[in-house]
C-alpha cells in the first residue's frame, strides 16, 4: 500500500512465503499421510521396512531420468529422447559387461560416453540448429529407436552378478541404487547451486536474452545441460542392466521421458524454465512412488491407476499454479522479444481477464 | 581500479560504423568518440539507430564496416562476454534482469565470484551489498527476488549491475524511460559519481531535459546518420531538435483546435477503491483532456486497469455517459466504449508477431466481431493519419520502431471509437516527432469530443497538455491543479505528488 | 523531408495490384518457415511416383488421401492448440477412447449408429472443455493437462472396457472411413476425403475469421490479447474444443477404416505435433498457417509411403523418419530467421520519419 | 481340442533336411532362432498330450514330474505378478485366471489373491517381485514375466527367498521355480502359420509378413520359425512389417503393398488386427490372400463369412488357468512337471465353425481357445468385462 513498498519493493521479500520445494515435500508427506491411513484402513503398515525398501527401490531408475530432465527443463528445454537413451545404455552396458566382472568400468565409461555424446546432439540440435527441443529430441529417440529395434532383437548381454548387486542389494532399509540416485541427486543440486554453469542453467532458461546480454555463452550451458541429462538417463540405462541382469531395448516404451518430465512439473519446476530445482524433483519422484506402492498394496486396477495418476499430478500442478497468481507481479516488464523464440510455449504471465482482479 | 585519466583522454573510437539488417541499412558510417569522464548524449529519432549502435559497442551486434578502437588499440566484440571483459558494460533499453533471480544474482550473473571453483554466494551476496551501499541504495537487499521489485526497483538494479563490472564505459539506452522524476535524481547522482572515477558515459534518452542536465557532449544521429556532435554547453534546445528532427518544431504542444469545448461529463469515478487505492474521486469531461500525475507506484495505472476491468474498484461507482460502468473485464470496458493504451507497449499493447493490419484490427476482431469488417476499413485511414511509416500493412509489428509501434497501438484503439480514452504514458520512448503526433492526435480526439484520461511521467507533458491535473498519491487524490498556460508549475505538481516542499527536498 | 512530402507506407497496400496480393497470399501461405514442407512434399511425391509409377494413378491417390484424411484432421485440430500457444497430448488416447466407446455402445446395431456419434461429439466436447478449462482457469500449463488426460483417458476407457475393447461397430459407423461413392476414373471418391475437405475449408475460413486473428493473437501474447478485449480463457478453451472434436472425427475415420483394434490411437499425439511442426507453425503460438500445418500431416504420411515403396527395412523407418524431420525443422527454422515482408516487399526507400 | 495338425508332419521333415544350410542366411543375426528349440517344438507338436483333452490346461507335454513335498503347506495366500493386461489376449486370459481363481476360493483351496501388474515396464515388476518377497506372506508366487531374460534375476530373488514360484507364459532364463507352464511355444506357432502358406499358395507366390513390434522374444521366436520355413519354400516374402497391432496401421500397410503388386498370402505373429488386413483386400478390389491369423474371433468370423483360405495358429489362452491350479498342487503336495508344456493346436477350417459356435456370445476380441467354458462365471465373465 504505501509507496514505499512499490520503490523499494523490500516489503514483499518480507512477506514471502514457502518456496515451492519446500510446498512439494509438503505434498510428499501429505500424500504419505493419507497413503498411510488408507493402508492402515487396509489393515497395513505403510511404513513397514519392506513397503519403506519399496517405495524407495521404486524411486530409484525414475529419479536418474528426472535428474536429468530437471537441468533441461530449467533451461526451457525438454528430453524426449530419454527413454530410447536408457535402452541404449543398458544394451552397451550388458554387451560390453557380457558376463565379465573385470569389463564392468569399461562398460561404465561406454555407456557415459555414448550417452553424453547423444546429449551433445541434442544440445547442438536445438542450440545451433535452432529446432524446437520437442521436435529436436523426439527425432533424436526415434533415431535412436532406429537403431536399437534394427540391432537389437531382443534383450541382449549379460552382466556379472557383481553388477547386479547395484540393482538388488541394499544397506538397511535403503536399496544401493535409490543411494546412488540421491548422491547423484545431492550432486545436482550442488551443481545448481555452487558452480557457475549451474547458475547460468537458470538464467538461460529464465530469459535466454538476458543470459546472452550479461556475457554468458547460452549454447554451452544448454548444451551442457541436454549431456547431463543424457548421462543421467545412461545411469538409468545402467541400473535397468544391473537389475535385468541384461540390457533391453524393450525400455523405451514404458514411458519414462513424460514420466520424468510429470516427475519434474510435479516437484516444483516451472516447464518454462528458470524455476525450480533437484530438490523438489526428488520430492515429485517419491510421490510418484509413494503412489505406486499405495496402489500396489490395496490392489488398485491398474486401469484406474492410470487415471489417479493423470489426475493428481493435474491436481498438483494446479495448486502450484494457484500460488502463482497470488503471488501475481503485475506489471513487471522483462525482455523484448528478441526473436529468439522461447523454446517452451506455455506462457507464463497471468491473464488480464476475470479472475485475477479477486486473486489479489 | 580505473586509472584517473584526464578529461581529454579518448578512450573508445567508433569510426565509420556500419549495419544492415536484412538489406536494409540502419547505420551509415557513424563515428563516435568517448573521453574519460564524460557523459556523451547520444541522440535521435525512433529508429535512428541509437540502440544498433550502442549493441554493436557490447557486442551484442558485429558491424558490417567501420572499426572500434579501444585506448587505440583496434577491437572487436564477437560476444557481450568480450565487451564486458574489455571494460564497456550496458543497461540495455529492454529489461535485462532474471525475475525468479535474487538482486545479488542478477548483478553477478555471468561472472559469480567463485572460491575453490564454486561461486560463493556470501562473497557475492556482500559484494552487492557494498556496492549498493556506495551508491546509497540502502534499501535494497541483495537477497531481494527481482520480481517483488517495482519497475523503477528493477531499472536501478539494471543500472547497479552495469556499475559492477568495474567497468570503464558505460552505456546506457533509455535508462529513464521507466523512471519518475524522484529516481531520476537517484540516477543524476549515481552518474555524476561515475564521472568523478573516470568512466565515460554514453547515455541515450528522448528527454531533452536530462541531455542538457548531464551531458558534457552530445551526438545526433538520423536515419542512421552521424548529424553531428557538439559541445552541448554549446547548442540550444531548438537547434538540437532541428538537426535531429530535420526541422523545427515551433511549439511542441500544439494548441487546443478550434471548437474544442469541455462537454458533458463522461467519465466519473466517485468514492473509488480497492488494495491500491482509496476514495479516488475523478471527472473527465467530453472534449477534456485530465492528466493522472504522481509517483511510480502511486496508484496512477491502477486507476486506469481498475477502470479497465483489467483489476477492479472494490468500493465505489464509475459512470460512463451516465450509466454505471462496472467492468470485470477489458472486453466490458470496450465494449461501454472505453479505451486503454496500456503504458507497456511491447507486453500489453501489441502481438509483435503479426502485422500491423492484424494488430490494428484485433480489438474489433476480439470485442466487436459483427462491426469488424466495417469498420477495419477506417484503419487504413486512421495509419496513413498518425503518419505510421512501415513497409506495407502486412509487415510485422516487432520490425516497427518504439515509435510507430506506438502509432499502431492508437489506430487499435481509434478504430472502436472510443468516448472515453486512458492513455498510460503515451509518448514513453518514442521521439519527438512521434511524440508531436501523439500530442496533435489527442487535440483532434478532443475536437471531436471524446473524453481524455493521461497519465504521465513527464511533467511538461502533464502540464503542457492537461486541462486539468490530478495529482495522487499513496493511491489517494493528493489534489488538483490546472492545467495549460498560466495553471500549475512542475513544483506545484511535485509538492502534491510527494507531500513535501520539493525545494526543500532537493537542496 | 517535411510532413508534406511524406509518403506513409501505409498507403501502398490497399492499392497494390491484384498480383501482388496473389503473391502476398502465397507468401503468407507458404512463406515464415512454411515453404520447406510444401518442397519436401513435393520432393517425396516426385520420389514416390519415380519409384512405383503406379502410385500416380488416381484410384491409389485417392486409396492415399483416404489414409492421409485422419492425420490431417488431427492436425487442423492440433494447430489450433498449438497456434493459441498451447500443447493438447490427449488426442492420441481420445482418438482410441472414442473408437472404443463407438464399438462398446454401437455393438454392432446400425440403429445405434447416429445417436452414438453424437455422443462421442459430446465427449469430445467436454474432453475439450475440460482440457481448457484446466489450462486457462486452473492456470495448468497445457503439456500437463493434456498428458493427465492423456493418463486418465487411457485408463478409465480400459477400466469401463475391462482393458480390451467390446462390442462392434456397424457398417453404417463404417462407411465414412472405409467407404465412399464409386466412380470411374478414380475408382471411389472416398468420404473420408470430402469430409476433410469440408473441415479444411471451414478452418481455414475459420483462421480468418475474427476468431481466427484472435487466436493467433493470444498465442502470440495473451497479455496483450487480454488487454484488447479477447476473452483468453475462452479462446483457448474454444481451441481445445475444437481439437478434441476434430480427434473425435478422426476417431469416427479411422474406427470407419480399419475397425477396432486395441492400440488405436497410440502415439498419434506425437504425430499430430510433429505434422502440425513440420508445417512450420511454432511450438509457443502466434505464427503458422493451417494449410501448412495440413500439408505437413500429408507430408508425413506421404514419407511413410515412401518408406514403404523403397522397401526400406522396417526398423529403420523411425531413424530415417527422425533424421528428416530434424532437418526439414532445422532448415525451416533458418527460413523464419528471414523476415517474409522483405521478401514481399523489395526494400522500399529509406522510412522516414515525421 | 483336435490332435495336432497333419498338416505339420510332412512340412517338417522338409524343414530339417535344409534346416542346416539355410539358418545363418535366413536368420541374420541368429539371435532368436535357437535350432535345437525349434526342433523341439516342431516335433512336440505331434506328441499326445498326458492328461484329459477335455481339460488342456491340465495336459502335459512329456512332463517331467518333480516332488512338491517340500512345499507343502497350509498357508494359501497366492501372489501374482503380471507383466500387464494391456493387450485383449492378456485380458481374456486374465479373466480366466479370476475366475479360476473364485472356484478355487469358494473351495478354501485359496484364500487372498495379491495382484500386481507392471503395465508392461519390466523394471516395475521387478519391484512387484521384490515387494511380494520382502512382504514375507506369499505361500505361492505366480510370475508371467514381461520380457524373458530381463525377469530372470528378479525370479531368481523370489526362488531364494524359498516360497515356491510358478513361471507361465514367457520363460526366464533359470530354472529355479518350481514350475514353468507354457504352451508349445513361438517356434511352433510360427511354423504352423508359415507352413499353412507354404501348403495353400503356388510355389513363387508372394507373402507379406505383419508384425508388431521388434525385439520381443516371444514373437521374434515366431518370426524366426517363419523365416526358417520360407526359406525353404518357394514363395517370396515381399517384406516384414512392424504394425504396433494397429488396425489402420496394417491397413495402410497392405494397401500400399497392394498399390505395388500383388500379395497373395499373408503371415501374422499374432491375429491383432487381421481383418484390418483382409479389408485391405476388400476395398482395393483384391481377391482374398492366404491368411494365418490367430483364434481370434473378429478374425475367425471373417474368415467365417468370407470362406477364404485360413488357418488360426493358437498361444493357448487357457494357460492362465493352469497356475492357478498348480499352485494349489504344490500346496498339496502333489507333483508337477517342472516344465508344464501345455498343447497348442491351430484351428483349422474343420473344426472352426464348431469353435465359433461355442464363442458365439462371445466379444469381437475374444480368443476362441480361452478354455473356461467350464468356469461358473461363463459366459457373463467374458462378455461384460
Ligand atoms: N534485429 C533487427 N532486425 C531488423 N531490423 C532492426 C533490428 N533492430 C533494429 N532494427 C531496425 O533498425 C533501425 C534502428 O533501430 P534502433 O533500435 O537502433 O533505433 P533507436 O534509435 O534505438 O530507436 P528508439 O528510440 O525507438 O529506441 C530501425 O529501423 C529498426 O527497425
Ligand atoms: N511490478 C509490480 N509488482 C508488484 N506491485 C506493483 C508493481 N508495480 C506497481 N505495483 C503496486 O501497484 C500499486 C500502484 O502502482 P501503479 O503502477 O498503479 O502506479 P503508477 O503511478 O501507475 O506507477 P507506474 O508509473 O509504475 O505505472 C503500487 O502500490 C505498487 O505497490
Ligand atoms: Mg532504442
Ligand atoms: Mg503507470
Amino acid at each position: 500500500m504505501s509507496r514505499a513498498v512499490a520503490v523499494t519493493g523490500t516489503g514483499k521479500a518480507a512477506r514471502r512465503r514457502l518456496g515451492a520445494t519446500e510446498l512439494v515435500w509438503l505434498a510428499l508427506v501429505g500424500v504419505t499421510v493419507i497413503g498411510a491411513i488408507l493402508v492402515a484402513l487396509d489393515d497395513q503398515n505403510l511404513f513397514s521396512i519392506a513397503n519403506t525398501r519399496d517405495v524407495l527401490s521404486r524411486s530409484s531408475l525414475l529419479g536418474f531420468v528426472a535428474i536429468g530432465q530437471t537441468l533441461v527443463i530449467l533451461c526451457r528445454s525438454l528430453d524426449l529422447s530419454v527413454g530410447y537413451v536408457m535402452a541404449l545404455s543398458s544394451l552397451i552396458a550388458a554387451t560390453t559387461m557380457n558376463g565379465d566382472p573385470a569389463r564392468v568400468p569399461l562398460a561404465i565409461v561406454a555407456v557415459l560416453l555414448v550417452s553424453g555424446a547423444i546429449g551433445l546432439c541434442n544440445g547442438l540440435i536445438v542450440t545451433v540448429l535452432k529446432v524446437n527441443p520437442f521436435i529436436a529430441t523426439l527425432g533424436v529417440g526415434l533415431i535412436i529407436k532406429g537403431y536399437l529395434d534394427t540391432e537389437y532383437q531382443g534383450p541382449a548381454g549379460d552382466v556379472p552378478s557383481s553388477f547386479q548387486q547395484f540393482g538388488f542389494s541394499r544397506i538397511g532399509p535403503i536399496p544401493v541404487s535409490t543411494l546412488v540416485m540421491l548422491i547423484v541427486a545431492v550432486a545436482g543440486i550442488l551443481f545448481l547451486r555452487k558452480t557457475r554453469t549451474g547458475y547460468h542453467m537458470f538464467a538461460v532458461g529464465g530469459s535466454a536474452d538476458v543470459a546472452r546480454l550479461s556475457g554468458i555463452r547460452t549454447g554451452r550451458v544448454l548444451v551442457t545441460a541436454h549431456v547431463l541429462c543424457s548421462i543421467a538417463a545412461g545411469l538409468g540405462g545402467l541400473l535397468i542392466a544391473a537389475r535385468f541382469g541384461t540390457g533391453s531395448a524393450l525400455v523405451y516404451n514404458s514411458g519414462y521421458d513424460l514420466e520424468s518430465i510429470a516427475a519434474v512439473v510435479l516437484g516444483g519446476t516451472l516447464l518454462m524454465g528458470g524455476r525450480g530445482g533437484i530438490g523438489g524433483t526428488i520430492a515429485g519422484v517419491l510421490i510418484l512412488a509413494v503412489l505406486d506402492t499405495v496402489f500396489n498394496i490395496l490392489a488398485v486396477d491398474p486401469f484406474f491407476k492410470d487415471v489417479l495418476r493423470g489426475a493428481i499430478i493435474v491436481a498438483a500442478v494446479a495448486i502450484y499454479a494457484r500460488r502463482q497468481i497470488d503471488r501475481k507481479a503485475s506489471r513487471v516488464r522483462f525482455g523484448g522479444d528478441g526473436g529468439s523464440a522461447p523454446p517452451d510455449p506455455v506462457p507464463d504471465s497471468p491473464v488480464p481477464a476475470g479472475s485475477t482482479g479477486g486473486a489479489r | 581500479m580505473t586509472e584517473v585519466a584526464s578529461p581529454a583522454t579518448t578512450l573508445l573510437r567508433m569510426s565509420g560504423i556500419e549495419k544492415s539488417f536484412l538489406g536494409v541499412r540502419v547505420l551509415h558510417g557513424v563515428d563516435l568518440d568517448l573521453r574519460a569522464g564524460e557523459v556523451h548524449a547520444l541522440i535521435g529519432e525512433n529508429g535512428a539507430g541509437k540502440s544498433t549502435l550502442m549493441k554493436i559497442l557490447a557486442g551484442v551486434y558485429q558491424a558490417d564496416g567501420g572499426t572500434v578502437q579501444l585506448d587505440g588499440v583496434d577491437v572487436r566484440f564477437e560476444h557481450p562476454l568480450l565487451a564486458q571483459q574489455a571494460g564497456v558494460s550496458t543497461v540495455f533499453q529492454e529489461f535485462n534482469l532474471l525475475p525468479e533471480r535474487t538482486v545479488a544474482e542478477n548483478v553477478f550473473l555471468g561472472r559469480e565470484p567463485r572460491r575453490n571453483r564454486l561461486v560463493d554466494a556470501g562473497r557475492m551476496n556482500a559484494e552487492t551489498a557494498t556496492l549498493l551501499a556506495d551508491l546509497g541504495l540502502t534499501w535494497l537487499t541483495p537477497e531481494t527476488r527481482v520480481r517483488s521489485l517495482s519497475v523503477a526497483g528493477q531499472q536501478i538494479v539494471e543500472i547497479v549491475k552495469a556499475l559492477s563490472y568495474d567497468a570503464r564505459i558505460i552505456s546506457m539506452d533509455e535508462p529513464t524511460a521507466a523512471l519518475a522524476d524522484e529516481e531520476v535524481e537517484l540516477l543524476y547522482r549515481l552518474i555524476v559519481r561515475l564521472k568523478e572515477r573516470g568512466v565515460a558515459i554514453l547515455y541515450v534518452s528522448h528527454r531533452l531535459k536530462e541531455i542538457f542536465d548531464l551531458s558534457d557532449r552530445v551526438t545526433i544521429l538520423k536515419d542512421g546518420a552521424l548529424v553531428d556532435t557538439a559541445a552541448t554547453a554549446e547548442i540550444t534546445s531548438d537547434e538540437l531538435v532541428r538537426k535531429m528532427v530535420g526541422r523545427p518544431i515551433s511549439s511542441f504542444f500544439p494548441d487546443k483546435l478550434p471548437g474544442t469545448e469541455a462537454g458533458d461529463v463522461r467519465l466519473e469515478i466517485q468514492g473509488g477503491g480497492n488494495e491500491q487505492l482509496d476514495g479516488i474521486d475523478l471527472r473527465v469531461r467530453g472534449g477534456e483532456i485530465v492528466a493522472l500525475a504522481g509517483l511510480q507506484g502511486s496508484g496512477r495505472t491502477e486507476i486506469a486497469h481498475a477502470l479497465f476491468g483489467v483489476d477492479r474498484f472494490t468500493r465505489g461507482t464509475v459512470r460512463l455517459d451516465g450509466r454505471p460502468l462496472t467492468a470485470r473485464t477489458p472486453r466490458q470496458a470496450v465494449r461501454a466504449g472505453l479505451a486503454l493504451v496500456t503504458e507497456d507497449r511491447k507486453g500489453e499493447g501489441l502481438v509483435l508477431n503479426q502485422s500491423i493490419a492484424a494488430n490494428a484490427r484485433l480489438v474489433l476482431d476480439a470485442v466487436l466481431p459483427r462491426r469488424a469488417s466495417q469498420s477495419t476499413r477506417r484503419i487504413p485511414g486512421i495509419l496513413s493519419s498518425l503518419e505510421l511509416v512501415s513497409q506495407g500493412s502486412g509487415q510485422e509489428v516487432r520490425f516497427l520502431s518504439g515509435g510507430n509501434q506506438q502509432k499502431v497501438v492508437l489506430a487499435k484503439w481509434l478504430a472502436t471509437e472510443p468516448k472515453v480514452i486512458v492513455l498510460d504514458e503515451p509518448t514513453r520512448g518514442i521521439d519527438v516527432g512521434a511524440k508531436e503526433r501523439v500530442y496533435t492526435l489527442m487535440r483532434e480526439l478532443s475536437a471531436q469530443g471524446v473524453a481524455i484520461l493521461m497519465i504521465s511521467s513527464e511533467l511538461p507533458e502533464v502540464l503542457g497538455m492537461a486541462d486539468r491535473i490530478v495529482v495522487l498519491r499513496d493511491g489517494r487524490v493528493a489534489g488538483e491543479l490546472p492545467g495549460g498556460p498560466g495553471g500549475a508549475d512542475e513544483e506545484s505538481v511535485m509538492a502534491l505528488a510527494t507531500g513535501h516542499d520539493v525545494e526543500e527536498e532537493q537542496r | 523531408m517535411s510532413v508534406t512530402t511524406q509518403q506513409p507506407a501505409q498507403g501502398p497496400a490497399p492499392q497494390r495490384s491484384a498480383g501482388a496480393r496473389a503473391g502476398d497470399l502465397l507468401a503468407r501461405v507458404f512463406g515464415g518457415g512454411s515453404a520447406t514442407v510444401f518442397a519436401l512434399l513435393i520432393v517425396v511425391f516426385v520420389a514416390i511416383f519415380i519409384v512405383n509409377p503406379s502410385f500416380a494413378e488416381p484410384p491409389s491417390l485417392m486409396a492415399f488421401l483416404k489414409q492421409a484424411a485422419p492425420l490431417m484432421i488431427l492436425a487442423i485440430g492440433q494447430y489450433f492448440v498449438i497456434v493459441s500457444g498451447e500443447f493438447d497430448l490427449s488426442v492420441g488416447s481420445l482418438v482410441g477412447a472414442q473408437v472404443v466407446i463407438a464399438a462398446a455402445l454401437i455393438d454392432g446395431e446400425d440403429g445405434r449408429t447416429v445417436p452414438v456419434i453424437l455422443l462421442m461429439i459430446g465427449f469430445g466436447i467436454l474432453v475439450g472443455l475440460v482440457n481448457g478449462l484446466i489450462t486457462t482457469l486452473l492456470k495448468v500449463q497445457s503439456f500437463i493437462t493434456t498428458l493427465g488426460m492423456m493418463l486418465v483417458l487411457y485408463g478409465a476407457i480400459r477400466l469401463w472396457t475391462g482393458g480390451a475393447p467390446t462390442g462392434a461397430l456397424s457398417e453404417a459407423f463404417r462407411q465414412p472411413g472405409r467407404g465412399g461413392i464409386d466412380m470411374s476414373v478414380v475408382r471411389q471418391l472416398p468420404w473420408a476425403l470430402m469430409i476433410l475437405i469440408g473441415i479444411a475449408l471451414i478452418a481455414v475460413a475459420v483462421m480468418r475469421s475474427s476468431y481466427g486473428r484472435t487466436l493467433i493473437a493470444t498465442g502470440d501474447n495473451e497479455r496483450a490479447a487480454g488487454f484488447s478485449g479477447v476473452r483468453v480463457w475462452r479462446v483457448r478453451t474454444l481451441a481445445f474444443v475444437v481439437s478434441s472434436v476434430l480427434a473425435t472425427l478422426a476417431a469416427i475415420l479411422i474406427g470407419g477404416y480399419a475397425g477396432v483394434t486395441a492400440q488405436v490411437g497410440q502415439g498419434l499425439e506425437f504425430t499430430a505435433i510433429t505434422a502440425v511442426v513440420l508445417g512450420g507453425v511454432a511450438l509457443g503460438g502466434g505464427r503458422g498457417s493451417v494449410v501448412a500445418a495440413m500439408a505437413g500431416a500429408l507430408t508425413l504420411e506421404a514419407l511413410f509411403v515412401l518408406f514403404n515403396q523403397l522397401s526400406m527395412p522396417s526398423t529403420i523407418r523411425p531413424a530415417v523418419q527422425g533424421a528428416i524431420i530434424i532437418a526439414a525443422v532445422a532448415y525451416a527454422a533458418r527460413e523464419r530467421a528471414r523476415p517474409r515482408h522483405h521478401q514481399e516487399v523489395p526494400t522500399q526507400p529509406q522510412p522516414n520519419h515525421v | 481340442t483336435d490332435e495336432p495338425s497333419d498338416t505339420a508332419a510332412p512340412d517338417e521333415t522338409a524343414t530339417e533336411d535344409a534346416g542346416a544350410g539355410g539358418e545363418e542366411e535366413e536368420t541374420a543375426d541368429g539371435e532368436f532362432f535357437v535350432r535345437a528349440d525349434f526342433d523341439r517344438q516342431l516335433a512336440q507338436r505331434d506328441i499326445e498330450p498326458e492328461g484329459d483333452p477335455a481339460t488342456p490346461w491340465l495336459q502335459a507335454i512329456e512332463p517331467e514330474y518333480v516332488d512338491t513335498a517340500e512345499f507343502a503347506q497350509d498357508g494359501n495366500t497366492l501372489c501374482f505378478s503380471n507383466a500387464s493386461v494391456s493387450n485383449p489376449w492378456r485380458v481374456t486370459g486374465w479373466i480366466t485366471m479370476q475366475q479360476q481363481v473364485e472356484v478355487l476360493q469358494q473351495q478354501g483351496l485359496i484364500g487372498e489373491f495379491r495382484v500386481s501388474d507392471a503395465a508392461d515396464d519390466d523394471n516395475k515388476q521387478i519391484s512387484d517381485i521384490q515387494a511380494f518377497i520382502d512382504a514375507g506372506d506369499c505361500n505361492a508366487i505366480i510370475i508371467s514375466p514381461s520380457t524373458t531374460a530381463t525377469l530372470t534375476p528378479a525370479v531368481e530373488a523370489a526362488c531364494a527367498s524359498g516360497v515356491p514360484v510358478i513361471v507361465f507364459d514367457r520363460g526366464v532364463n533359470t530354472d529355479c521355480m518350481v514350475t514353468f507352464i507354457h504352451p508349445i511355444g513361438g517356434y511352433a506357432y510360427g511354423a504352423d502359420a508359415a507352413e499353412f502358406l507354404v501348403e495353400n499358395l503356388e510355389p513363387g507366390s508372394t507373402v507379406l509378413a505383419l508384425r508388431i513390434l521388434p525385439g520381443v522374444d516371444v514373437l521374434e521366436n515366431r518370426w524366426a520359425a517363419a523365416q526358417e520355413i520360407f526359406g525353404d519354400s518357394e514363395l517370396e516374402v515381399l517384406g516384414d512389417e512392424f504394425t504396433g497391432g494397429d488396425g489402420a496401421e496394417i491397413k495402410n500397410i497392405v494397401t500400399q503393398y497392394l498399390q505395388r503388386g500383388e500379395v497373395d498370402g499373408i503371415w501374422m505373429d499374432a491375429g491383432d488386427g487381421a481383418v484390418a488386413a483382409i479389408e485391405a483386400f476388400e476395398d482395393t478390389g483384391n481377391d482374398y490372400p492366404v491368411m494365418a491369423g490367430e483364434d481370434e474371433l473378429s478374425f475367425m468370423r471373417k474368415w467365417q463369412e468370407t470362406g477364404m483360405t485360413a488357418v488360426a495358429p493358437v498361444y493357448s489362452n487357457f494357460q492362465w488357468r493352469t497356475p492357478i491350479l498348480a499352485a494349489t498342487m504344490i500346496w498339496a503336495g502333489e507333483q508337477v512337471p517342472s516344465e508344464w508344456v501345455l498343447p497348442q493346436d491351430p484351428i483349422t477350417e474343420d473344426d472352426r465353425d464348431d469353435f465359433l459356435d461355442r464363442n458365439a456370445d462371445m466379444p469381437a476380441l475374444h480368443y476362441a481357445k480361452f478354455g473356461g467354458e467350464d468356469l461358473p462365471g461363463f459366459p457373463t465373465a467374458w462378455q461384460d468385462r
